[in-house]
């Protein structure tokens, strides 16, 4: 069938999957997880054999797979909506559909599937293990299914359907469609095991944190719908006078241009939604969701969707742009990235729980990523985010692997105190699970750009190749600080999970996970080294051309001005391996004879310092103190006081005035003067009673009288008759 | 001979005085005598128009003969009442019957 | 049938009328047969207005299946029904949404004969409203369909709760509300009501039509001593207030959290989805039209009201523990969106921008009444289950009734503004439009800066959404409702029943909001333009 | 000569109170029966009235019928309806016929109570059909001096004698002033043309000068104004309602002050229209105030008798209002204000009444819950409520929106504050009926109240059909009463 | 120069207005009573002037024969009054006379604008006047039913004065 055609079908199965699972078959779990993974597996192949069409088309930049259709009508014309796969979305595709089937693949045995029912699990909360008898009779407790497993599958099919919806879209709308549908599935999600209140709590705050983002994002899509009259790519980032007339009006705020002013409101989304500093603050507690959410999130799905947003975005914040120096908004770009990249890094250098170092890591990636956004390293951000996408779905895939080989351990030695997570119970896993010891290995040093062989090494290199060749000095050597102790953080990570001595009994009764959680973190290692292949750059001394650089001309076919490649230069090149090199030994001489019960050796050195890492800078408690509080306050103020205190009172005041002036007027001139005065006194009392006494003296009773009076009377009318009528 | 005026005022001053009776006089007996002279007077008159019309219609002394009819039995009624009010009351002082006085 | 067809509007306006009359004779010992009746008899509005839908042409100019009847001559005022494509969407929300919140009050059990009859004359009322082509008929319809809602809240409105008013007074929380609401509103329109007369007497008819272009074209010499702009000025706001209240705009919104929260579910239902639309259905049908200059000159002030209206709704909301009186705040914030789309177009009418503002107005006052219909008939479930509506009672109730809490959250997510589902649609058609007009050609003007505080609102609808949806589903399970007497029970099948369209449409139009827009599209087109 | 319709109306009422003081006293279902038969006939035949009138609208006076009664003093039984009078000839009929059936129970003295009613009420068919200025007054006196012995008789033991006193005193004292009104016009007509006449067509024509109507319109209009229950003279009402019989306080509000304000219209207005002219700030000036005077001191009434009595005293200022606008809508509306105010307050008396009879209190602190015993009372009265609150679709606003329009022609600022007393009816009748009717039944009434008799049901269906009918179509009466304004208008030389 | 009649009427009206004025004044009643038979008898003598001489006749018998003497029974069966010396007029005799006097005085003002003249003389009579009078009574086409009513009224009168006087004791 028609690419277009198919593009429109890629997002769907996940979808149905999702009604499915929720509206049928949430009973029973064989059929919701075959129906979650087969969707996924479905997109996946409809995924590839997109990418290999457009692969095989050259200057597939020029003749993109695009369709659209009227979705809104405006007044007189239509808001289109519309798919459209341009080689930027092609690669993007590519690692997303990769991901995604694996995460699926392996959630399948991360959530237990085919274990018993747990003893008194309950849906909300992590299964707690299930007591079995073997034949010998011995009982002891095994992992127990996830209670709410399908419902897992239905939301993991959303999610991937929103990371569906955002890449195949051609415009910024339907990229905000599943931007939110994506947030949605996160806060679901990461809420998860929403019984226990830290995950709620983490859900609200992620859903928030990057709403946050995401509700600037909506301001800039109204507003760049407004300047253009559209929301397509191609019309706007395709199209150069549109940018040209962006990049001239100028706009009352800062003194930005309308593009920088749009483009920056776009990326306050994505600081949303990739988790920049200072909105980084979610990423972290994302990590109550069950591991392969993680997973989702921090490699597949949202947080590349926000880098990927601004890859989209960015002729808009380019346009205009010499070459040299920086726009306003691409410096407050490279800015925020370049912080963030080193900030997360030193935090995570004083995280003991494995997924948090993780989670941090990834946060200073896509500082990584951002940074050279900012500084115009189009290529290598997206280079970087494919590989990071890669080995960082690896890492976390094989962290949950450890987990659940230490909760092996936990449940066998039933010492519930025992936190599976935290790397320091950890130790010498290293031949308790070989096969995840290995991939998160390869993993680690992807991340921290171990040279020539990882795909993290050629990207990052490429970023610091960019920065150095623009001459931006100062994020050069933030990065550069960055690399280093990403380096050591790994190393480590690796270090204080797999080598040296077990710390705990639960370490040393962990053991290996099934295939299905195995599988995933091979094939991702596969690409986690071989994808940075495709990027090696042209001049690369030996490597240099025995591949071309294909990623670079490929991706470069999305812009117009198809960005010439930099030239190379040793100095980065030695930094990088400096400081990947450097970080991975340092790290390890540090932790690699670490015994249980020690401290941190960094906590010495590092003095106050550590506490303050440890903390997260404190950020967590800046928010709940400037942000939270204030805001529940105001709230308080404006039902309490402005609602029912004021406006209320008002209208309570009318009420009270109207009563008041009622009895007023009944109590003080009704009564007084109407009735008493006018009525009783002056009417009765003071008129008629004495008339009527004078004129009772008439009525003697006498007939006589009377008839005396009729005489008089009748003489009278006589005479008046007389006189009148004849 | 006599012009008719000559009676009529005879008869007009004989009610007057008639009606002074019927207005002033105390006791009720004299106040039916007061109207026996005012029907008198009437009574002339009714003849003397009779006679000074035209005595072919007897009209006049018909209705004359009515008006002594009427006088006696307001008499008797009167005075019957006069007699039944005397033994209730033992009074025929019309000032002393004001019952009507409410 | 050729009846119908020629009578189709009154047939529609009436039938309910009938029905109610109908069920007066109906047996008072036999809630069910009343119940099936009424709800059946709310059925049949709702079918012929779905003809009424298919056989309604869009792109033609004015208005369509009019009638016109004598009604009250000696003051010129003719009974005028007709609709169009604003009207239209009205009208198919309402006989929408009577059916299901009749059949959300089945579980209504004293005085069952009067209180479906009372649902039935409010659908009436409701219509009217929206067909009437005659300003008086127009404010007839406006006022009566107070009476029902009066009864509706004082009558069957939550029997607990008290209000303390001044000096420790203390009055039950159901009687202050309805009267609140009776009062309030009455004392709103009360300046409509004297610039309808005003109208009537100056141009001795109340034809809607032709007042329109009579009085906007009226501009200069001078009424009642004052020069005419003075004179509309102030009528502009008699109405303006008159609607406002209705809508409710802050500072005039205080009456609808108590009226939604001590009303019976399908009474704040009917109240939040069909009574609220009035208020902002005025606005588009005789403000804009009649205030052309005013609106535009004002529009300033009706964005600030709406933007007050969307950021101290979403705040107020936030701050209860009341689970109604949240949803009901909502509202507020909700219906600020659909006067911030119309302060908008008031601004640059006749312009795109104003017709997309339009646009969303319209379709997110269609919205807000699914959702916010589904919202308070949640509520209603699970406070008939659990006698109680304050958050902080509930909690981890997600595992007892996962069904339900699907739908919770689904909805929810709707009243969010959740892209996919049509809340979404109609805020972005708002907030495009509104800074559209506040970026005119490049110009920058205070709609740009009113809509950039009114998505702070957005914001904090997430914030007290999630906040509802939280301490009522998630978190540590409250074990008072998970056994005993307290057991707390899945919803059934009539609630789904209920929900189910609401929850159909919510999404259809979430994701293909075309086949309705369009109509509504070209009804602003023709109207504005 | 056709059939003296008008006249048979009349007097009816007389004959029927005739036959039932000839009929012995114990056999009161008969006498009832009787009573009821009568007012039913004359329902009847004012219903048939009406109905003509309204198929043949026209200028012209209609069913005139004209019999010399003293013609030395040109005075002659003179009767004929035009659109003003016939929808208040029928109200009567109505009034009329429920005010019987709601009474029904009456066991003291019934023959009389009856007897004086129908006096009452043939009075009032006189003074609305007669169209001779001393006719007029004939019946206007008849109409009100039964009302002195209904209320000291059958009335309120604690205030009967000093309400019904009072009452007298006041409605005497105003028709003395009008009735030396008349007098004068009637003199100052002969002299100018040396023809004595009462007959008011004549009278219309008589173009008194200037200054004999600014002097004589303002005694004229006020003396019976004062049956309307006009502002300073406007405490005789309330009273009076209160201390009245059930039935009494129906007539009383529903046809009597009508009586004064149709009067004060036929004599004051229409005999003396430049005086009107003159004058009309003034009474527009004092209606004003009855409006919003007698609605703010309905409000903080207790004694639900006295609620109506000043939410009547506010309903009949706008009638007056009306009047004194001097337009066409303004009329229109008094007009049909009157009806819809007569029919309105008929049915809360009949209601308070029934309340009353089974509750023996009327303060509403002490009531509650009353919609559960008498479900038909409360509704009747709610329906009643809508109507005072001027409540579309029914008559209240059908009659109440002609007179501010009429009065946004005289001043906007005096529509708006008028307007104000709309809300607060709103606010207090609301009230009433909530905590009279609904919320909780005290004690001591548990089973003591007992429901009401099929008639008492009939007459508050009657009365709720008129205000709902008339509200939801105009149509019924308005055309029929703008010729009655038009007639109006030609006399003010078409204002 | 009087002729013959005019002296007759003159003593008689003489006679009718003295005695009239005694029967208002004189303070015995009895003696009232006498002064009224005077007056009657002087009316009988006008009617004989007047030609009418059966009512003359009738005049005599039955007031002077009847009428009178039935005062004079009243009188004595109440006699406790005729022993009491105060005053037999009125408090407010005075307004009597002027109020009588009023009435006097109008009668007399319309007998002088009267129509016709009073100056004619009678026409002389013819035929019987008694026979006359018979048939007038009885002719149903004149006089007959006033004349029943009158012997009605007469019945009546004697019933009712009958059973007022009843003594019940």
């Amino acid at each position: 069938m028609a690419p277009e055609t198919l593009i429109w079908l890629i997002p769907l199965p996940p979808l149905l999957a999702f009604f499915l699972i929720v509206l049928f078959t949430n009973k029973s779990k064989a059929l919701s997880h075959t129906i979650g993974v087969g969707a996924a597996a479905l997109s996946w192949l409809g995924s590839m054999v997109i990418f290999f069409q457009a692969i095989g088309v050259d200057h597939f930049g020029e003749k993109i797979f695009k369709s659209s259709i009227n979705w809104l009508p405006t007044g007189t014309d239509f808001l289109k909506i519309g798919v459209q796969i341009d080689p930027l979305g092609a690669v993007t595709l590519f690692f997303v559909a990769w991901t995604i089937f694996m995460i699926f693949l392996y959630s399948v045995g991360y959530q237990n599937f085919g274990q018993p029912k747990g003893d008194h699990d309950r849906p909300g909360l992590p299964p707690h293990g299930a007591t079995v008898t073997d034949e010998h009779g011995h009982k002891h407790t095994v992992l127990s299914v996830e209670p709410m497993y399908s419902r897992f599958f239905a939301f993991l099919a959303l999610f991937a359907f929103g990371m569906y919806v955002l890449v195949v879209s051609d415009n910024l709308l339907t990229l905000f469609v599943g931007w939110e549908i994506m947030g949605l599935c996160s806060y679901l999600l990461i809420g998860f095991w929403y019984g226990k209140p830290s995950a709620r709590n983490a859900a609200v705050k992620a859903f928030m944190t990057t709403r946050v983002g995401d509700v600037f994002m909506l301001l800039g899509l109204a507003l760049l719908y407004s300047a253009t009259g559209t929301l397509n790519y191609r019309a706007i980032f395709y199209n150069e006078e549109v940018l040209h007339s962006l990049a001239t009006t100028m706009t009352p705020v800062l003194g930005l241009s309308a593009a920088g002013l749009i483009g920056l409101l776009l990326f306050i989304g994505t600081i949303g939604k990739s988790a920049q500093w200072p909105l980084h603050v979610w990423l972290p507690d994302a990590m109550e969701g069950p591991t392969p959410v993680s997973a989702m999130i921090h490699a597949a799905t949202m947080v590349s969707a926000g880098v990927y947003m601004v890859i989209r975005i960015f002729p808009l914040v380019t346009a205009d742009w010499t070459g040299h120096g920086l726009t306003t908004a691409m410096s407050v770009i490279a800015f925020i990235g370049a912080f963030t990249a080193i900030f997360a890094a030193t935090i995570a250098l004083a995280q003991n729980d494995i997924k948090r170092v993780l989670a941090y890591s990834t946060i200073s990636q896509l500082g990584f990523m951002i940074a050279a956004l900012g500084m115009g390293a189009y290529i290598a951000a997206a280079f970087h985010l494919v590989t990071h996408a890669f080995f960082k779905a690896l890492l976390f895939l094989g962290s949950g692997s450890v987990i659940h080989g230490m909760e092996h351990g936990v449940l066998h030695t039933g010492n519930h105190k025992v936190d599976p997570q935290d790397m320091w119970n950890m130790g010498g896993l290293k031949n308790k699970m070989p096969i995840t010891f290995w991939t998160f290995l390869i993993g680690g040093l992807a991340l921290s750009g171990f040279p020539l062989v990882t795909a993290g090494f050629w990207s990052k290199d490429e970023i610091l190749a960019d920065a150095f060749a623009h001459e931006h000095w100062t994020i050069l050597a933030t990065l550069s600080i960055a690399a280093l102790m990403t380096a050591f953080y790994t190393m480590r990570q690796i270090t204080l999970t797999f080598l040296g001595q077990p710390r705990t009994k639960e370490a040393e009764h962990a053991h290996e996970t099934p295939w299905t959680m195995t599988t995933p973190l091979v094939v991702l290692s596969v690409f986690a080294v071989g994808f940075g292949w495709v990027g090696i750059p042209e001049h690369f001394p030996g490597l240099g051309g025995l591949i071309p650089n294909w990623f670079h001309d490929f991706v470069g076919g999305t812009l117009i001005k198809h960005p010439k490649p930099v030239e190379f230069s040793w100095i980065p090149l030695t930094i990088s391996l400096v400081v990947a090199l450097g970080g991975l030994t340092l790290g390890w001489l540090v932790y690699k004879d670490v015994k249980a019960g020690d401290a941190d050796p960094l906590e010495k050195p590092l003095g106050f310092l550590y506490p303050f890492l440890k903390n997260k800078w404190y950020f967590d408690e800046f928010y709940s103190y400037f942000v939270i509080k204030p805001m529940t306050w105001i709230s308080e103020v404006f039902t309490k006081g402005m609602d029912q205190g004021v406006i209320d009172g008002i209208l309570h005041f009318f009420a009270r005035a109207a009563l008041f002036i009622g009895h007023v007027f009944r109590n003080y001139f009704d009564k007084p003067v109407i009735n008493e005065l006018i009525g009783d006194k002056l009417g009765a009392y003071w008129t008629f009673q004495p008339a009527g006494r004078a004129l009772s003296k008439t009525q003697t009773g006498r007939i006589q009288t009377y008839l005396i009076g009729a005489v008089a009377v009748f003489v009278a009318i006589g005479a008046a008759l007389y006189l009148f009528a004849f | 001979m006599i012009p008719l005026s000559w009676y009529l005022y005879l008869s007009a001053v004989l009610f007057a005085i008639g009606l002074y009776g019927v207005l002033a006089r105390k006791n009720a007996i004299a106040i039916l005598l007061g109207i026996e002279l005012m029907l008198n007077a009437a009574n002339i008159n009714l003849v003397a128009f009779w006679r000074y019309g035209d005595p072919a219609l007897m009209a006049g002394q018909v209705f004359a003969i009515i008006v002594f009819a009427v006088a006696a039995a307001e008499v008797a009624v009167g005075l019957s009442l006069v007699i039944s009010i005397y033994r209730s009351r033992k009074t025929v002082v019309a000032d002393e019957l004001d019952l009507m006085k409410w | 049938m050729d009846f119908i067809s020629t009578h189709l509007l009154t047939t529609i306006l009436f039938f309910p009328v009938a029905a109610a009359l109908v069920i007066w004779f109906l047996p008072a010992d036999q809630p069910k047969a009343v119940r099936w009746t009424a709800f059946l008899a709310s059925l049949v509005p709702f079918g012929l207005s779905v003809w009424l839908w298919t056989q309604f042409n869009a792109s033609q100019a004015g208005f369509q299946f009019q009638e016109q009847y004598t009604w009250f001559e000696a003051i010129n005022s003719t009974f005028h029904v007709g609709v169009d494509g604003l009207s239209l969407t009205m009208v198919l929300l309402t006989t929408l949404l009577t059916p299901l919140a009749i059949l959300a009050s089945f579980n209504i059990t004293e005085k069952v004969k009067a209180y479906m009859m009372l649902f039935l004359f409010l659908e009436t009322g409701m219509l009217g409203v929206f067909l009437a082509l005659d300003l008086l008929i127009f404010f007839v319809f406006w006022e009566i369909g107070l009476v029902p809602m009066y009864f509706l809240i004082n009558q069957w409105g939550s029997p607990k709760g008290e209000r303390e008013l001044w000096g420790g007074m203390k009055v039950s929380a159901r009687n202050y509300a309805s009267l609140k609401f009776m009062v309030y509103t009455m004392a709103g329109s009360l300046g409509l009501l004297l610039a309808i007369q005003m109208l009537g007497v100056l141009f001795q008819t109340y034809d809607l039509m032709t007042l329109t272009e009579k009085w906007s074209g009226f501009n200069e010499g001078t009424l009642l001593g004052m020069n005419v702009s003075t004179v509309k000025a102030i009528s502009f706001w008699a109405f303006t207030i008159a609607f406002a209240l209705k809508v409710p705009v802050w500072p005039f919104h205080t009456w609808l959290p108590d009226a939604h929260t001590e009303a019976p579910t399908a009474g704040s239902m009917i109240l939040a989805g069909v009574l609220l639309k009035l208020g902002a259905y005025g606005f588009l049908r005789l403000v804009l039209p009649f205030y052309p200059v005013e609106s535009q000159y004002y529009a300033g002030w009706l964005a600030f009201l709406a933007t007050m209206a969307i950021v101290f709704g979403a705040f107020a909301s936030f701050g209860q523990t009341d689970f109604k009186r949240l949803v009901a705040y909502s509202s507020v914030n909700h219906m600020g969106f659909v006067l911030l789309g119309i302060a908008a177009a008031a601004k640059a009418i006749g312009t795109q921008d104003a017709t997309i503002a339009l646009n969303g107005a319209v379709l997110q006052m269609f919205n807000h009444g699914l959702s916010a219909a589904g919202m308070f008939f949640l509520v209603g479930v699970i406070y008939e289950r659990t006698h109680t509506r304050n958050l902080n009672e509930f909690g981890g109730l997600f595992p007892l009734v996962p069904v339900y809490g699907g739908i919770l959250i689904f909805t929810s997510m709707a009243s969010l503004g959740l892209p996919g589902l049509n809340g979404f649609v109609s805020e972005f058609l708002v907030v495009r439009g509104a800074f559209g007009v506040g970026y005119a050609g490049g110009e920058w003007n205070y709609m740009a800066v009113y809509t950039a505080i009114a998505m702070l609102g957005l914001l904090f609808t997430g914030a007290y959404i999630l906040k509802g949806v939280r301490k009522v589903l998630h978190g540590p399970l409250n074990e008072h409702w998970a056994h005993g007497e307290h057991k707390l029970t899945e919803i059934n099948t009539r609630e789904i029943l209920v929900m189910a369209p609401l929850m159909i449409l919510i999404l259809i139009l979430g994701i293909w909001p075309m086949w309705m827009l369009d109509v509504i599209n070209k009804a602003m087109l023709l109207l504005f333009s | 000569m056709q059939f003296p319709v008008l006249s048979i109306i009349v007097f009816a009422p007389f004959v029927a109170a005739v036959i039932m003081l000839l009929m012995k006293p114990e056999a009161k279902n008969e006498i009832r029966v009787t009573a009821l038969s009568a007012a039913v006939f004359d329902l009847v035949l004012s219903g048939w009235v009406y109905y003509q009138v309204y198929m043949h609208p026209s200028l012209e006076y209609q069913f005139v019928e004209k019999y010399e009664w003293l013609p030395v003093l040109g005075i002659s039984l003179n009767f004929g309806v035009d659109g003003m009078s016939a929808p208040l000839v029928l109200l009567t009929g109505i009034v009329m016929f429920t005010g019987v059936l709601i009474s029904w129970g009456i066991d003291d003295r019934p023959r009389e109570f009856f007897a004086f009613l129908f006096l009452l009420a043939g009075g009032v068919f006189g003074v609305f059909v007669s169209l001779d200025l001393f006719m007029l007054f004939f019946f206007y006196e008849i109409a009100v001096f039964p009302m002195y012995l209904l209320i000291a008789i059958w009335g309120w033991k604690v205030t009967r004698e000093y309400a019904a006193m009072k009452l007298t005193l006041y409605l005497f004292l105003g028709s003395v002033f009008s009735l030396v009104g008349a007098l004068a016009m009637v003199f100052v007509n002969y002299q100018n043309t040396g023809v004595i006449t009462f007959d008011m067509l004549a009278l219309e024509k008589a173009g008194f000068s200037q200054a004999f109507q600014y002097i004589w319109f303002l005694p004229t209009f006020m003396g019976f104004a004062i049956l309307g229950g006009i502002f300073p003279f406007h405490n005789w009402s309330p009273d009076g309602h209160v201390a009245a019989p059930t039935a009494v306080s129906m007539f009383h509000a529903g046809v009597l002050m009508k009586l004064g304000a149709f009067a004060a219209l036929r004599v004051g207005i229409m005999l003396l229209p430049e005086g009107a002219k003159q004058w009309a700030w003034l009474i527009f000036g004092l209606a004003m105030v009855n409006v919003v005077y007698g609605a703010f001191i309905a409000m903080i009434q207790q004694d639900m008798k006295y609620v109506i009595g000043f939410s009547s005293v506010s309903h009949m200022g706008l009638v007056a209002l009306g009047f004194a606008t001097l337009t066409r809508e303004g009329i229109l509306g008094a007009g049909l204000q009157m009806f819809s105010h007569g029919v309105m307050t008929a049915l809360f008396f009949a209601a308070v009444g029934m309340v009353y009879d089974r509750a023996h209190t009327r303060q509403i602190p002490e009531l509650g819950g009353m919609i559960k015993p008498l479900p038909w009372v409360g509704i009747g009265f709610i329906i009643g409520s809508l109507v005072s609150m001027g409540m579309p679709g029914f008559s209240g606003f059908v009659a109440e929106f002609p007179i501010f329009m009429g009065v946004w022609q005289v001043s906007g600022l005096a529509a708006i504050l008028a307007s104000l007393s709309i809300v607060i009816t709103a606010a207090y009748v609301l009230l009433v009926v909530r905590r009279a009717f609904f919320g909780e039944m005290p004690k001591q009434f548990e089973h003591h109240i007992t429901p009401i008799t099929p008639l008492d049901k009939v007459a508050i269906v009657t009365l709720c059909a008129c205000m709902v009918l008339l509200g939801l179509f105009p149509g019924l009466m308005a055309p029929m009463v703008s010729t009655g304004v038009e007639n109006i208008l030609r006399l003010l030389g078409g204002a | 120069m009087p002729d013959a009649t005019q002296v007759m009427f003159f003593l008689s009206a003489a006679l009718i207005l003295v005695s009239a004025v005694l029967v208002v004044t004189v303070r015995n009643l009895i003696h009232a009573a006498l002064w009224l038979i005077a007056t009657l008898f002087g009316v009988a003598m006008l009617y004989v002037l007047l030609e009418a001489g059966f009512l003359a006749v009738v005049q005599v018998v039955v007031y002077i024969g009847a009428i009178a003497i039935m005062f004079i029974f009243a009188v004595m069966l109440t006699r406790r009054d005729l022993l009491s010396q105060s005053p037999q007029t009125n408090a407010n005799w005075p307004v009597a006379l002027g109020v009588s006097a009023l009435a006097l005085v109008g009668i007399a003002y319309i007998v002088r604008g009267f129509v016709f003249s009073l100056e004619r003389t009678p026409a002389p009579l013819t035929g019987d006047t008694l026979q006359m009078l018979g048939e007038a009574l009885t002719s149903p086409s004149l006089f007959v039913l006033p004349f029943e009513v009158a012997s009605v009224l007469l019945l009546a009168a004697l019933i009712g004065s009958v059973y007022l006087a009843w003594n019940k004791k």
